[in-house]
C-alpha cells in the first residue's frame, strides 16, 4: 500500500503508535478479539486493515464484526453500530458470546500489573479509603477468565509495575489459580508497555522480558519495574513501525 | 398503555427521595435529560444503580442526590476519571457515597434477573478477583446436576428505571436501535419506569435493528429531544465527544462544577 | 467463516449415528429438508431434541432414526396428534423411544443454559406439577440471598444444532426474521451447528426485526429453497396448512407413512 | 355493528361458537393475554374485534401485541409476527414476560380436568406405559403458575371432567399448594365447557356450576361430570351470541 516516492513524508512513530503496532502485529487473521476503546481498538482495527482482514471485533456495548473506518473515543458509538454485522444487547454479548468461550483474544489495560500478570484497575491504596479511586472492573473479570488468551497494554513504571498490586481486578497468568478455579484460558500471552515486551514463563507464568522498543535498553526497562524483572537470554528487538502501519493508523486517527 | 407526559410530571410522580433509581443507556441514548430532572426537583438519599455511571450519574453525585451507587465501570469513557464520583468516594464531597462495585457481566446479568422475576443469576463471574469481598452480593452457587461452583448475584429490582429513546407513538410504546445496552432489562426490572424519547409520532416505522418495548408494561413517556445530549441518539445526533472532554475540566473543580449546575440544571435549560 | 456448502456434505460431516441433535424453528423456520437428509443417510441412536417435535420429528421417528426425545409439546399443531411419535412411545414402534419431557419454558431456558455456557438454568418452573417426577433433570435449587426455592434444569449442548434461516452471505452470515423462537440459542448451545437457508446473497440486506447470525461461529451452511416445507420461511413462503392436515392420515398409519418417506425422503426428492 | 335487516341471515351458534364467545365475554379490556392456537386464539381476537379493542394478544411463539387479521392454525404463523407490536425470542416470552408476572389472564385447555381444576394435557393411563400419549404440557406449567388469573375451555365428559387426573400438568384453584409453592396468581377463574360455565368457590377454590349454556340442564351436566358436582344456587342461563359477535367470528374464520 505504500506510495512511490510518499515513504520520506511519513514522521516517525511515537510511542502510543509503537505500542498500537506492536499489538496489532500480535493478532492473527481470523482472530475474534473483544476489544475496549482507545488503544486496544486502535490496535485491533489496525490489525484488520492490515495483514488481517478476517479479525473479528467485539465490543462488550453489543457489536459484534464492527468495522469502523474512524476510531470510536467510545465503546458505544453510533459507528460500530453501524458497520457492525450484528448488534446485540450488552446481556447477550457477556453470556453467550464471552462466557461462552467465543473470544479468541482479550485486550486489556490497568493501572497497576504484578509479576503475573494480575491486574488493578479498581483502587490505589485500601478499597475501603482509596488514594485514587479508579473506574473499576467494568468487563475486565470476565474477559480475563473466559478468552481463549489476553493482550495487555499498560505504560511501564514502578508505580505501574508493582510488587503487589493493590487490588486484584482482573487474574492474571498464575496457572495454579486458573486450574482450581477451571478457567478456560491462559490469561495474558503477552504485554506490551512503552518500553517493551514481556511474555509469561510457559512453566512459572512469571513475565520476562523478550523485546525492548528501539532506543530503549534492558537496564531501563529494569528501573521501570517494581520487582526484580527476568530478562530472556535473547532480547530482541521490536521492529520499528513500517510505513503502511503508520499511514493507516493515523488515517483511522485522522479519520476520528 | 403508558401516559405520554411531560419530564417534570412524570420525575414527580415516579421518582422519589430515597428511590433506588436505575438510568441505563450503555454509552448509546444515556437519560440525561432525565437526570437533570432529578435534580432540578432535588431528590435526595437516592440509590443510583448504572453500570456506567458516565457523566449523567457524576453530575447527580456531585449534586448531591445520591447516598449509594451500584456500578461495573466509573470512568469518564475515552477521557478519564469521573471527578465528581471520586470527590465522593475519596472525600466524601458533598456527602458520603456508599458503593457497591460489579463486573459489566454481574450488572447486566442482575438486570436479566430483575427483568426475569428470579432473585438472583448465575455467571461464571468475577472469579480469580476480589471483587467478592467487596460485597455480600456476590455469593458461590453449586450447580444441582454437575456439582460445580459457578457465582450468584441478586436481581436487581430498583424502584424506577429509566432510559432515553428514539420514539414513542400515542399510546407509549417506544422505539430504540442502534446499541442497546441493558436498557430492555433495566425497565422490565424496574417497579415504575420512565422513558425519554427524542419524539412522540403517530405511526412507528420499522427499524432494522429496533426493538419496540409496549406501552402499557411502562409507567410514563415524555417526549424531550436532544434528551440523549451529550450521549447520543443513533440516528438524531452524534456524541458530543467535546463536551466529554469539557466535562474532564469542569468536574475537576467543586466550585465550577456547582456553578455549572446552577446555571446548566438549575435554571431549566440544559446545555443542549 | 462457515464454509457454504451442500446439505448432503453438510449432514455427513456433521450428524454420526448416536449424537443428539437439536433441530430448532419454533413453527416457523422448521428445518425438514435437513431432516429429510438425516433420514436418508440412515443416521441411527439419536438423541432428538427440540420443543415442538412436529412433523419433522414424527418422519425421524417413524423412520426408526430416534433413541430418545427430549421436547416439551409434541402435537401436530392445530390437527391433534403425532401420530408416530405416538405409536413410539405407546408401542414401541419401530423401537422403544425413551422421552424426557420438559415444559416450553425450561426447554427454552435450557438451550439459554447451554448457549451460555452455564451447566444449568433457574426459572420458576414446573410448580405443582408432576412432571419433575419423571425426570432427573428437574431439581429445586435456593436462593442463596433469599432463600427462596426455585427450579433448576440443565443446560443443553447438543452435539449438533440445525435450524433454517432466510438467508446468508457467502462468508456464512446467516440472516432470519419473523418468528424467531429458540434458534439463535439452539444453535449457539450446539458443539456443532448446520444452517439450512433459502438463498444464498451477496449481501444481507437488513430486515426489520432480522438478526445475523455470524459465520464463524457455524459449522456450515447449506442453500436448501423451501427446505422448511411444510413449515413457512417468512417473506418467502406461507406455512402449508393443508399438508399439516394432510399428514395426520399419511401418519396414522405404518404402511402408509412408509411408503410417504419412501417416495418423498429416500427417492431424493421431498415433497415439496 | 349490526346491519339493519341483516340479523335474519345470521345462522345459530355452534357448539364451539358458544364456548368462544363465552370465553371473549370474560376478557376486560386492556386484558393481556396469553393465548394458544384454537379456541383461545378465537375468543382473544374476538374479544378484541367486539367490546374490547385494548385487548394485547402475547403467543407463546414471541409475538407482542399480535392483531391479526385471519385466525392462525399454528402458534407461530406469520400473520402473528406481521401484526405484532414487538416479536422477541421464546425465552424472552417466557422469561420476561410469563415468569416476570405481566400476564393478566392465560388460556389453557386439557384432555382432562378435576374438581380442583387441575389439567393433564399429558398422558392418559399410566406415564410410563400410557394408553394414550397426548401433546404434554408446553406452555401450560408455567402459564397456571405465573399467570395472574386462567380460563380454561375444555369439553365436558365423564371422560374429561374427571375425579383424579391421571397426570397433574397444570395447577388449579388449590389454595393450599398455592400459598405453598408462592405462586403469584389464584388459578382458573372460569372453566367454560360447552355445557356451561363453572367458577370455583372462593373458599375451596372447588368447581362450581353457575351457568347453563342455552337448552342444557343442570342434570345434563351433572351427568357429564365424573364426580358430584357441585351447582350454584342460582344457575343462570348464557346469553346466546349476538348477531355482531356470531359476524366477527366467523369473518375471523373465513379469512383462514
Amino acid at each position: 500500500m505504500s506510495e512511490k516516492g510518499a515513504a520520506a513524508t511519513v514522521a516517525p512513530a511515537t510511542s502510543d503508535e509503537l505500542q498500537t503496532v506492536t499489538a496489532a502485529r500480535e493478532l492473527a487473521d481470523g482472530a475474534v478479539c473483544f476489544v475496549g476503546i482507545g488503544l486496544p481498538s486502535k490496535a485491533a482495527n489496525l490489525a484488520r486493515l492490515t495483514g488481517s482482514p478476517d479479525t473479528v471485533l467485539i465490543y462488550e456495548s453489543g457489536t459484534i464484526g464492527a468495522k469502523p473506518t474512524r476510531l470510536p473515543l467510545s465503546i458505544g458509538d453510533g459507528e460500530l453500530a453501524e458497520t457492525a454485522d450484528s448488534v446485540v444487547s450488552v446481556p447477550e454479548i457477556f453470556n453467550y458470546w464471552l462466557q461462552a468461550g467465543r473470544i479468541d483474544v482479550g485486550f486489556l489495560g490497568a493501572a497497576q500489573i504484578d509479576r503475573y500478570a494480575n491486574l488493578n484497575s479498581t483502587v490505589i491504596g485500601d478499597y475501603d479509603d482509596p488514594k485514587v479511586r479508579l473506574p473499576g472492573g467494568g468487563g475486565a473479570p470476565e474477559i480475563a477468565a473466559m478468552a481463549r488468551e489476553l493482550i495487555v497494554i499498560i505504560n511501564q513504571s514502578t508505580r505501574s509495575f508493582v510488587e503487589r498490586v493493590d487490588f486484584l481486578s482482573a487474574l492474571g497468568t498464575g496457572h495454579e489459580p486458573r486450574a482450581r478455579l477451571g478457567l478456560p484460558g491462559k490469561g495474558p500471552r503477552v504485554v506490551i508497555t512503552d518500553l517493551g515486551v514481556l511474555r509469561p514463563d510457559h512453566e512459572t507464568g512469571e513475565l520476562v522480558l523478550v523485546r525492548t522498543h528501539p532506543g530503549v535498553t534492558v537496564e531501563q526497562v529494569r528501573e521501570a519495574t517494581g520487582w526484580e524483572l527476568r530478562v530472556a537470554d535473547d532480547v530482541s528487538e521490536t521492529d520499528p513501525p513500517t510505513d503502511d502501519e503508520l499511514r493507516v493508523l493515523r488515517a483511522l486517527e485522522a479519520a476520528s | 398503555m403508558a401516559p405520554v407526559t411531560t419530564l417534570e410530571q412524570a420525575v414527580r410522580e415516579l421518582v422519589h427521595d430515597g428511590d433506588s433509581v436505575a438510568m441505563e443507556g450503555f454509552t448509546h441514548l444515556i437519560p440525561h435529560a432525565a437526570g437533570h430532572e432529578i435534580i432540578r426537583q432535588g431528590r435526595r438519599e437516592l440509590e443510583l444503580i448504572r453500570m456506567t455511571p458516565d457523566i449523567v450519574y457524576d453530575q447527580l453525585i456531585g449534586a448531591g442526590c445520591a447516598r449509594r451507587l451500584v456500578f461495573s465501570w466509573g470512568g469518564n469513557p475515552g477521557v478519564g476519571s469521573l471527578r465528581r464520583l471520586r470527590d465522593a468516594v475519596e472525600h466524601e464531597w458533598p456527602r458520603p457515597l456508599e458503593i457497591e462495585e460489579h463486573s459489566h457481566a454481574g450488572m447486566a446479568n442482575r438486570y436479566v434477573a430483575g427483568a426475569s422475576n428470579l432473585p438472583f443469576a448465575v455467571l461464571r463471574g468475577y472469579v480469580g478477583t476480589q471483587l467478592g469481598e467487596q460485597s455480600e452480593a456476590i455469593a458461590p452457587i453449586g450447580c444441582p446436576f454437575t456439582g460445580e461452583t459457578l457465582t450468584a448475584v441478586p436481581a436487581l429490582r430498583p424502584d424506577v428505571g429509566v432510559i432515553h429513546a428514539q420514539r414513542a407513538d400515542r399510546k407509549g410504546n417506544v422505539q430504540l436501535w442502534g446499541i442497546l445496552g441493558a436498557q430492555k432489562e433495566c425497565l422490565l426490572a424496574a417497579s415504575r419506569s420512565l422513558v425519554t424519547v427524542e419524539e412522540v409520532v403517530d405511526e412507528l416505522e420499522p427499524v432494522a435493528g429496533g426493538i419496540i418495548i409496549p406501552g402499557w408494561v411502562l409507567s410514563a413517556v415524555a417526549e424531550v429531544p436532544r434528551g440523549a445530549h451529550p450521549s447520543y441518539a443513533h440516528g438524531y445526533y452524534d456524541r458530543d465527544n467535546d463536551f466529554y472532554r469539557e466535562w474532564d475540566g469542569i468536574a475537576r473543580d467543586r466550585e465550577r462544577f456547582t456553578a455549572w449546575i446552577d446555571e446548566h440544571v438549575m435554571s431549566g435549560a440544559a446545555a443542549r
